[in-house]
C-alpha cells in the first residue's frame, strides 16, 4: 500500500504562484526519487482557510491520507494545523511558519522544515544596520506581517522613519508611497509577498522616491521578479536559500526544476523539495504506520538540504543559515545572488515557550 | 349638523414652483358620496394622497373621525378607517384575487403576526373575502393571480379590496376608469348602495357617475376649488362649464 | 389592399389562452373601433399586432406583409403606432424627450404636436413622471404621431381625462381622419366612440363576434356584447 | 389530500431521505467523509433556509447575511476558546462548551445585531437594500480581520468540539445528526411562516409594499420581523458550522459567503421549503465531485450554474418539479 | 505632515477614484439602463487587462495593447450579452446575480487555463513613465496623472452621450419600459447589447490601465467589482454624474482614511495600536460612508429621475 501525502496549497488567486512553485518542487522530487511507493493528494486551497479546513478534513477522513503538507499562509496553517496533528496525522510545513505553532502550541507531529515567520526578516533587520539609520517599514495587516515587523524591529537598531500596516491583499501602494517620500526615511524594508510585492515595487519604481528597499525574500522571490523588472535589480533581501547557494543537492535541483518546468525555481520551490526530501529520508528508514518511528526518523532531518546544513530545533523548527542575497541579472533573467551570511545555524525566539 | 368625518382645511403642497394643493378646504359627511372633479392636473390625486399619508402637506391639518392625522403614515392611517383605492392599480402580481382580498381580511382584523396556524383555508379570512369579491363580481375569476387579470378587473379587485378593509370613510380615485359601459353601470349602482356603509370621497371623471351618485361636487381647479354644491348647481356653474365639462352637462 | 388583415389569430400568455380567432380589417383612411366587455382580449389583439406577444395561429398582415415572425421595433417601423393602454410614458424623460425618442418621418414635428397639445409645449422640459394622468394622455398621442404612422391604434386613450380634455382628444381624432389617417381604436364610451367609427369588430372572449358598421351594432347587440 | 401530494414534495422527501440514509451507510462502511460531507449540507441549508426567510418570502435580498452566519461561528470558537484555556467570558460570564447554550446565544447575538442592521438597511430598497446590508457585513468583516483577540485575519481554532449532553459530538455521525436535527427544526419554522399570516404579508410586502401598507400593514415592522428571524436562524447554522470545521475566521463573514448562500437558494428555487436543502446538496457535490475529476472544476461548475439559470426556471426544484411555485 | 503630502494623497484619492469611475460607469449604466446586476462586470475588466498585457507582450506596444484591451472586452461584452444577459432582462435580480456569478467562475477559470496561474505584467509606457514635480515641492507619478486626465474625459464624454443624444435618450427609455420603446420601433435587443459592449469596454480599458500599475492576475476583478458596486450605490444607479461623484468620494475618503485616522488615533493610543486599530477602521470606513449615505438618502445621493 502507498504512502498518501495530503498536499494543501494555494493554486489559484493572487498567492497562486507561491503554491504552484511548491507543488511542482514536490511533484518533482519524488517524481526523480523514483519512489513508486508515494502518492500525493493536491487540492487547491485558493487562499482560503475555510475551504483548507474542508480540504483537510477530507484528505483525513476520505483520503486517509498519512502525511500531509503544502499549506503557504500561516493563517490557513493555522486553521489546518492543530486540528490534523490532534488527529494524528503528521504535518510538514514546507513554508508557513506562525510563531503559535512554534511556541505555545508546537506539536510532536508537526515538523516546520521552512522556518520560522520571524527569521528573514531578523536578518534583515540586523542587515539594514550596516548602512542604514532611518528605515520605514510596511507589512500586510495580517499576525505573519506583525510577525515579519516584530522579526526586523527585533534586530534593528536605527531609527523607524515610519511603521505601517497595508491590507492583506491590497494592489495599489499609492497612499502608502507618498508617506514614505514624506518621512525623510534613508531606506524601505517591505515584506509584502506574492501579487502585493509586485504592484509595490513597480509603482515605487515609477514613483520618484528612490529610497534604497530592502525584504525577505518573499518580496523579492523568484515569482515576483519577473513582473517586477529592472526595477528590482541590486535589491537586497535574505533568505536561507539561494539558486546559487554552492552545494551539490541545490545544484541538481536548479538544473532538475529548470529542465522540467523552464523556469527558475523559487524560495518556495526549495523548501517544498527539502519537504519531499526529508519525507523520503524518513521513509527509508521507518514506515509511516509506526509513529513513532517515523517521528524519530523525520526528527533526524537525514536528508540533502539545498540549503546546506539543516538540522530541527526541540520545537522542530529548523536551524539554519540565513543569507544576503542581491538581485541580479543573469542574461535577460533576473535573479537572486547570495552576497553575505546574515546568521549562521539561527533558530527561533520561541523555541523556550515549547515543551516538548 | 354632525361634525364631519373627514375634514381637510387650509392644504397646501408645493412641488417647487408648482402650487399643486393651493389652500383645500373641504370635508366628508356621513352617508354622502362627495365628488371632487376637476381638469387634469388640477391636483385631485395629489389631495388623494396627502389624505391617506404617501404625500405630506406642506401646511394645513387633516380630521379623520375628530383625531389630527398629522404624524401618521399611510397604514396607521388606513388602521383608523381610511380605505382607499389607486388611480393606477396596485397589487400584489402574484397572489390570486382571493388572496389579495385575503390580506385585506387579516390587517382589518390586525393579525398579521401570527406565524403559525395556515391561511389556506382558513375560513376567517376565505369567508369575508370571497363574499367582497362576489360583491364586486369577481368571483369566477378568485383563483387567477391578479398580473394575469385585465385591466378592467383589476380595477374591479381593487374596490373588493378597499370593501374588505371595512373602513369608515373611502377615497376611491377614478375607479371607473377602464371599466366598461357595463362595468361602470354596475359599479355606479354599487356605489351608491355603499354610500351608506361609510361615506366616500369620490374622484372621478365619468361625469355621467358623477352626477348620478354625487351629493355634493367639489370643483378643483390648479390646487383651489373653485366651486362646492350641489349637481344641478355645479353643471350650471358657467366657470366650472369652462374649466372642466365642457359641453358634457 | 386592406391596409391591415388579421385572420383567425389565437394568442397565448403562457399557458393560457386569451385569443380564439380574432379577425379584423381596416382599410387605408380608416377609422375602426375595437369593442367588447373588460378581459375579452382587445389589447391582446393590439399586442398580437404589435408582436408584442406573439400569435401561435392565424396570419396578420400590414401593407400585404405578414407580420409573424418579424421584432416589434420592425413591425412599428413598418407605420405602427401606438398609445397604449396606462400610457407608459417614459417617466426619466422630459416631455420633449419623450416626443423626440422614436420620431421618424417628417409630418408631424414637435410644432405640430404642441399646436395640437399647447399643454404639452407648456411642459416640454417637465419629466413625465410629474405630468398628470391627462397630460400623460397627450403625451403618448403626441408621441405616437411623432412616428408618422400609416397606423394609429389608440387603446383607451380617453381613459382618466376630464371632459373638455376628452373632447379635445376626440376632436383631434376626427381632425386626423379627415387628413386621411388610419386608426384603430378601443374606447370605452360609445358615445363618442361610434360617431367616429367606419366600422365596429366586437370581440367575446378572444373572438370576433361582430363586424359592420355602427349603425349595425343595434341597442340590443350593444346590450349583448358590451352590457349597455 | 392524499392524490394532492405535489411532485415538489416527493423529490424533497427523497433528498431528505438521501441525506439521511448516505450518512448512516457510510458511517457502516467506516467512510466518516461522507458523513462529514452530509452534515455540511446539512448546515450550509439551514443557513440558507434562514436567509431564505428573508428573501424568498420577504424579497430582502440580503448580501450580507455572512454577517450572521460569521457571528454565530464567532460565538462558538470565542465560547470554545475560553472554555479551554480558562479565560472568563466579556462581562464575567464563564465560558461553557454546552452546544445548547452556544446555540442560544449565537441566536439572541443576532437577533439583536440584526435588528439595528435590518432597522436601518429597511429605509432602502432593491438594490440599494443589497448594497447595504453589504456594507453593513463588510464592517463587521473588517472589525473581526483587525481585532487581534480572536486571530484577527488568522482565525481561531476549536481545539475540542463543543459538547452535547449525551452525545459524542467529536464522532461525525452524532454531530450530523445534531444538525439534521435542527436543520428539520429551520425547516418547519419556514413551513409555519410560509403557510401563516405573518408569511402573507411578508410575501405582499416583497411583491408590492405600497399595496400592503394601503391594507392598513406597515411593511417595516413585517419585513424587519423577518430579517431578524432570518438573521438568528442563520446564526446558529454559523455555530454548528465553526463547529464543524473546528475553525473560524473572518472568511465565514467575508461577501463570498453571503453570495454562496444565495446561490444556494437559487440553485435550489427560491421561495420554496425545500430550495435550500436542494441547493446545498446539489453545490456541494457538485463541489466535491467535480473537485475530484478536474483541477478546472470552477469552469464546470460555471456551466452548470449557467445551465441552471439559463434552462431550469425555479432552480433544480422548479427544473424537477416542473412547475412555478403557487402564489 | 507636509502640504505636498497631503496634496500627493489627494491626488492619490482622485486618480484612485477615476479608476473607479471608470469600471462604475459601465456598470452602473448596464444596472441602470437594463436593470441587470452584472457581476461578471470585473471579469471584463479581468479581460481587458489580460488582453493588453497579452498584446503589449506581443507587439512591445503599451498602446496596441491597450487598443487591444477595449477590442476585447467589448467583444467579450457584446458576446456575453447575446449568449447569457439578453435571456435575463426579464428575470429577477436573483436569477441575474446566479447567472453573472457563473460567469465569474467560467471566466475566471477560462483565463487561468489560458494564461496560466501567474500574474502578468505590463508596464507602463516610456513617455508616462516617471514622476513630475508638483506645485509646492512634491512629485507625482506621470502615468496617475495621465490616468485622471482619461477619466475626466471618459466622464465628459458618457455624460454627453447620455444626455444630449438620441442614443442616450433612447437608453433611458429603455431603462424605465423596455417594451414601449421597442413598439415605438426602436431596436432595443441591439441596443442594449451595444450599450453592454460599451460598459464592457470601459470595464476593460480600467483594467489595463490598472494593469500596468499593479498586475494583471486572475482573480483581479473581485475586489474592484465589489467597490464599484459601492461607488454606484453611494452616487445613485444610472447616474454618470453619480458614478463620478461616488468614485471621488470613495476614492479619497479610502485613501485619506488609511493615512489619517492612524495618525489620529495615535494622539489617543499608542503608537502601535493606533495602527492597527486605524488601519481596521480605514478599512471599514468606505462602508460606513456608504451605510450613512444610504440611511439617509436611501436612493444615493444622485437618485435616478424615475
Ligand atoms: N412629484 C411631483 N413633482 C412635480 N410635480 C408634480 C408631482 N406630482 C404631481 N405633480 C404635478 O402636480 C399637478 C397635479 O397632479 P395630480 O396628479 O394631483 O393631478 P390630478 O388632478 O389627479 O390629475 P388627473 O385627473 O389627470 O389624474 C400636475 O400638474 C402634476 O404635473
Ligand atoms: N399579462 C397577462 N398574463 C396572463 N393573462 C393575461 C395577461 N394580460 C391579460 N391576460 C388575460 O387575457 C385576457 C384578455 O385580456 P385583455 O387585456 O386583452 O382584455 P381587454 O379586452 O383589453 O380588457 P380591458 O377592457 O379590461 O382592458 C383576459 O382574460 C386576461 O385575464
Ligand atoms: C508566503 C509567505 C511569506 C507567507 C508567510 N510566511 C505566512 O506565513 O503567511
Ligand atoms: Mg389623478
Ligand atoms: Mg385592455
Amino acid at each position: 500500500e502507498p504512502v498518501k501525502i495530503g498536499v494543501i496549497t494555494t493554486l489559484s488567486g493572487g498567492g497562486a504562484g507561491l503554491g504552484v512553485d511548491t507543488r511542482d518542487a514536490l511533484v518533482l522530487a519524488f517524481k526523480k526519487a523514483g519512489n513508486k511507493d508515494v502518492e500525493l493528494v493536491i487540492e487547491d486551497d485558493a487562499q482560503k482557510p475555510e475551504l483548507a479546513v474542508q480540504i483537510a478534513e477530507k484528505m483525513i477522513q476520505s483520503d486517509k491520507v498519512d502525511l500531509m503538507t503544502g499549506i503557504i499562509w500561516s493563517n490557513l496553517a493555522m486553521a489546518v494545523v492543530p486540528n490534523t496533528v490532534a488527529q494524528d496525522v503528521i504535518y510538514l510545513s514546507p513554508n508557513a511558519g506562525p510563531s503559535a505553532l512554534a511556541g505555545a502550541n508546537c506539536h510532536k507531529n508537526y515538523f516546520n522544515v521552512a522556518y520560522q515567520n520571524d527569521n528573514f526578516h531578523e536578518a534583515m533587520g540586523q542587515y539594514a544596520n550596516q548602512d542604514y539609520k532611518k528605515t520605514f517599514i510596511l507589512a500586510p495587516n495580517y499576525p505573519a506581517g506583525k510577525d515579519s515587523l516584530t522579526g526586523f524591529k527585533r534586530y534593528y537598531k536605527g531609527e523607524l522613519a515610519g511603521e505601517l500596516y497595508t491590507q492583506v491583499g491590497q494592489t495599489d501602494y499609492a497612499a502608502e508611497i507618498a508617506q514614505i517620500r514624506a518621512s525623510g526615511a534613508d531606506s524601505v524594508f517591505f515584506f509584502l509577498p506574492g501579487g502585493m510585492g509586485i504592484a509595490f515595487m513597480k509603482q515605487y519604481a515609477q514613483s520618484g522616491v528612490g529610497l534604497p528597499v530592502l525584504g525577505p525574500s518573499f518580496s523579492f522571490s523568484q515569482d515576483v521578479l519577473p513582473a517586477v523588472g529592472d526595477a528590482a535589480l541590486g535589491v537586497k533581501n535574505s533568505a536561507s536559500w539561494s539558486k546559487d547557494l554552492d552545494n551539490e543537492a541545490n545544484k541538481e535541483f536548479v538544473e532538475a526544476f529548470q529542465a522540467e518546468y523552464g523556469r527558475l525555481p523559487s524560495i518556495y520551490a526549495a523548501q517544498s523539495w527539502d519537504t519531499a526530501n526529508l519525507i523520503l529520508s524518513a521513509l527509508a528508514k521507518a514506515s509511516v504506520k509506526d509513529k513513532d518511528a517515523f517521528r524519530a526518523a523525520l526528527k533526524e532531518a537525514d536528508f540533502k538540504s539545498v540549503r546546506g546544513e539543516f538540522t530541527f530545533n526541540t520545537n522542530q523548527h529548523p536551524i539554519q543559515n540565513i543569507y544576503v542575497r542581491e538581485v541580479v541579472k543573469e542574461g535577460d533573467v533576473l535573479t537572486n545572488k547570495i552576497i553575505g551570511t546574515a546568521f549562521e545555524k539561527h533558530g527561533d525566539a520561541y523555541v523556550e515557550q515549547c515543551k516538548m | 349638523m354632525a361634525e364631519p368625518i373627514l375634514q381637510l382645511s387650509e392644504i397646501r403642497k408645493t412641488f417647487g414652483a408648482l402650487k399643486a394643493t393651493d389652500g383645500v378646504s373641504l370635508d366628508l359627511r356621513k352617508g354622502e358620496i362627495h365628488a371632487l372633479i376637476g381638469p387634469n392636473g388640477a391636483g385631485k390625486s395629489t389631495l388623494i394622497h396627502q389624505i391617506c399619508g404617501s404625500i405630506r402637506p406642506d401646511s394645513g391639518t387633516i380630521r379623520f373621525l375628530g383625531e389630527d392625522m398629522a404624524g401618521l403614515d399611510m397604514a396607521a392611517r388606513v388602521r383608523k378607517g381610511l380605505g382607499r383605492s389607486f388611480q393606477i392599480s396596485s397589487l400584489a402580481p402574484e397572489f390570486s384575487a382571493l388572496r389579495n382580498v385575503m390580506l385585506a381580511v387579516q390587517a382589518r382584523q390586525g393579525s398579521s403576526y401570527r406565524f403559525f396556524r395556515p391561511v389556506a383555508g382558513d375560513r376567517s379570512l376565505t369567508g369575508p373575502a370571497m363574499a367582497m369579491l362576489e360583491r364586486v363580481g369577481l368571483e369566477k375569476r378568485a383563483k387567477v393571480p391578479a398580473a394575469e387579470l385585465s385591466h378592467g378587473e383589476r380595477r374591479q379587485l381593487e374596490i373588493a379590496i378597499a370593501l374588505a378593509l371595512e373602513p369608515k370613510a373611502f377615497l376611491f380615485d377614478e375607479p371607473m376608469a377602464g371599466l366598461g359601459p357595463e362595468g361602470s353601470k354596475r359599479l355606479t349602482g354599487f356605489l351608491d348602495g355603499l354610500r351608506h356603509e361609510a361615506p366616500i370621497l369620490l374622484v372621478e371623471h365619468d361625469m355621467d357617475a358623477v352626477f348620478a351618485l354625487a351629493d355634493r361636487i367639489s370643483v378643483l381647479v390648479y390646487g383651489r376649488i373653485i366651486a362646492t354644491g350641489t349637481v344641478a348647481e355645479i353643471r350650471s356653474d358657467p366657470e366650472v362649464r369652462r374649466a372642466y365639462l365642457g359641453d358634457a352637462a | 389592399m386592406s391596409l391591415l388583415v388579421l385572420d383567425r389569430v389565437e394568442s397565448f400568455y403562457g399557458a393560457s389562452q386569451a385569443l380564439f380567432g380574432v379577425k379584423l380589417t381596416i382599410e387605408d383612411g380608416e377609422v375602426v373601433a375595437l369593442m367588447g366587455r373588460n378581459g375579452m382580449g382587445k389589447t391582446t389583439t393590439i399586442s398580437s399586432i404589435l408582436g408584442l406577444v406573439r400569435p401561435r395561429a392565424g396570419s396578420i398582415r400590414f401593407a400585404g406583409k405578414e407580420l409573424a415572425g418579424l421584432r416589434p421595433h420592425r413591425i412599428a417601423r413598418l407605420g405602427l403606432g401606438l398609445v397604449p393602454e396606462g400610457r407608459r410614458c417614459f417617466p426619466n424623460l422630459t416631455v420633449e424627450e419623450n416626443l423626440l425618442v422614436a420620431a421618424r418621418g417628417s409630418d408631424w414635428t414637435l410644432g405640430r404636436v404642441t399646436e395640437l397639445f399647447p399643454r404639452l409645449g407648456e411642459r416640454r422640459s417637465q419629466y413625465a413622471n410629474t405630468l398628470s394622468g391627462g397630460e400623460q394622455q397627450m403625451l403618448a398621442i403626441g408621441r405616437a404621431l411623432m412616428t408618422n404612422p400609416r397606423l394609429l391604434i389608440l387603446d383607451e386613450a380617453t381613459e382618466g381625462l376630464a371632459p373638455v380634455i376628452r373632447q379635445d382628444i376626440w376632436a383631434a381624432i376626427r381632425k386626423l381622419k379627415a387628413a386621411g389617417q388610419s386608426i384603430l381604436v378601443v374606447d370605452k364610451t360609445l358615445s363618442e366612440l361610434l360617431p367616429v367609427a367606419d366600422r365596429c369588430f366586437v370581440l367575446e372572449k378572444g373572438v370576433t363576434v361582430f363586424e359592420g358598421t355602427p349603425d349595425a351594432l343595434t341597442p340590443e347587440l350593444q346590450d349583448r356584447y358590451l352590457g349597455v | 389530500m392524499m392524490a394532492g401530494v405535489s411532485r415538489e414534495t416527493w423529490i424533497s422527501a427523497v433528498l431528505v431521505a438521501l441525506l439521511v440514509a448516505v450518512p448512516l451507510a457510510a458511517t457502516a462502511a467506516g467512510e466518516p467523509f461522507y458523513v462529514t460531507l452530509a452534515t455540511r449540507i446539512a448546515i450550509l441549508a439551514l443557513a440558507a433556509v434562514g436567509l431564505n426567510i428573508a428573501l424568498g418570502l420577504g424579497g430582502l435580498v440580503s448580501f450580507g447575511h455572512a454577517a450572521f452566519f460569521g457571528l454565530g461561528g464567532y460565538v462558538a470558537g470565542i465560547f470554545a476558546a475560553h472554555a479551554f484555556n480558562g479565560a472568563p467570558l466579556p462581562f464575567g460570564f464563564a465560558a461553557t462548551t454546552a452546544m445548547p447554550v452556544i446555540w442560544l446565544v449565537a441566536i439572541a447575538l443576532c437577533g439583536l445585531v440584526a435588528l439595528p442592521i435590518g432597522a436601518i438597511s429597511l429605509r432602502t430598497a432593491g438594490v440599494y437594500f443589497i448594497m447595504i446590508t453589504l456594507a453593513f457585513a463588510q464592517m463587521i468583516y473588517y472589525f473581526a480581520v483587525s481585532w487581534p483577540d480572536y486571530g484577527g485575519e488568522d482565525g481561531l481554532s476549536i481545539y475540542v468540539r463543543n459538547s452535547f449532553p449525551g452525545l459524542n459530538t467529536a464522532q461525525p455521525l452524532p454531530y450530523f445528526l445534531l444538525c439534521l436535527g435542527l436543520l428539520a427544526a429551520g425547516l418547519v419554522l419556514f413551513w409555519c411562516i410560509q403557510g401563516s399570516r405573518f408569511g402573507a404579508a411578508l410575501e405582499a410586502s416583497r411583491q408590492n409594499a405600497t399595496r400592503l401598507a394601503a391594507v392598513g400593514i406597515t411593511p417595516f415592522g413585517i419585513r424587519l420581523a423577518a430579517f431578524v428571524i432570518s438573521a438568528m436562524v442563520t446564526g446558529l447554522a454559523g455555530a454548528l458550522f465553526a463547529d464543524l470545521n473546528r475553525f473560524v475566521s473572518p472568511s465565514m463573514l467575508s461577501w463570498h459567503m453571503s453570495g454562496e448562500l444565495i446561490v444556494l437558494i437559487i440553485l435550489g428555487g427560491k421561495g420554496r421549503l425545500f430550495g435550500p436543502l436542494a441547493g446545498a446538496m446539489v453545490y456541494v457535490l457538485f463541489e466535491y465531485a467535480l473537485g475530484g475529476i478536474t483541477e478546472r472544476w470552477q469552469f464546470f461548475l460555471g456551466l452548470i450554474l449557467l445551465g441552471v439559470v439559463l434552462f431550469a426556471r425555479g432552480g433544480f426544484l422548479g427544473l424537477l418539479a416542473g412547475k412555478a411555485r403557487h402564489g | 505632515m507636509s502640504i505636498a503630502l497631503i496634496i500627493e494623497q489627494l491626488l492619490n484619492g482622485l486618480q484612485l477614484g477615476v479608476m473607479l469611475f471608470l469600471i462604475a460607469a459601465g456598470l452602473t449604466l448596464i444596472f441602470g439602463v437594463m436593470g441587470l446586476i452584472n457581476l461578471a462586470h470585473g471579469s471584463l475588466y479581468m479581460i481587458g487587462a489580460f488582453a493588453c498585457a497579452a498584446v503589449a507582450a506581443a507587439t512591445g506596444s503599451f498602446w496596441i495593447g491597450l487598443v487591444a484591451s477595449l477590442a476585447a472586452a467589448a467583444a467579450a461584452g457584446a458576446l456575453m450579452e447575446v449568449a447569457v444577459i439578453r435571456r435575463l432582462y426579464e428575470r429577477d435580480h436573483l436569477d441575474q446575480v446566479l447567472a453573472t456569478f457563473a460567469l465569474i467562475l467560467i471566466l475566471s477559470e477560462g483565463m487561468r487555463w489560458l494564461f496560466g496561474s501567474f500574474p502578468l505584467y505590463l508596464d507602463i509606457p516610456p513617455v508616462l513613465q516617471g514622476a513630475v514635480p508638483l506645485p509646492g515641492g512634491g512629485q507625482y507619478q506621470l502615468y496617475r496623472l495621465a490616468i485622471i486626465g482619461v477619466g475626466i474625459v471618459v466622464a465628459v464624454g458618457l455624460y454627453l452621450l447620455i444626455s444630449r443624444t438620441r442614443l442616450g435618450m433612447r437608453i433611458r427609455a429603455g431603462e424605465s419600459d423596455r417594451e414601449m420603446i421597442a413598439a415605438l420601433g426602436v431596436d432595443i435587443r441591439t441596443l442594449y447589447t451595444v450599450v453592454f459592449a460599451l460598459g464592457a469596454a470601459l470595464a476593460g480599458l480600467a483594467g489595463a490601465l490598472v494593469g500596468a500599475l499593479q498586475s494583471v492576475q486572475v482573480g483581479m476583478g473581485e475586489p474592484a467589482l465589489i467597490l464599484a458596486f459601492v461607488v454606484i450605490v453611494i452616487g445613485g444607479i444610472g447616474s454618470i454624474k453619480g458614478a463620478l461623484v461616488g468614485a471621488v468620494l470613495v476614492g479619497v475618503v479610502d485613501t485619506m482614511g488609511r493615512f489619517l485616522l492612524p495618525k489620529l488615533l495615535a494622539l489617543a493610543l499608542p503608537a502601535s495600536q493606533a495602527n492597527s486599530v486605524g488601519a481596521a477602521l480605514a478599512s471599514m470606513l468606505i462602508y460606513i460612508v456608504m451605510a450613512l449615505i444610504l440611511a439617509f438618502r436611501p436612493r444615493g445621493l444622485f437618485a435616478g429621475q424615475a
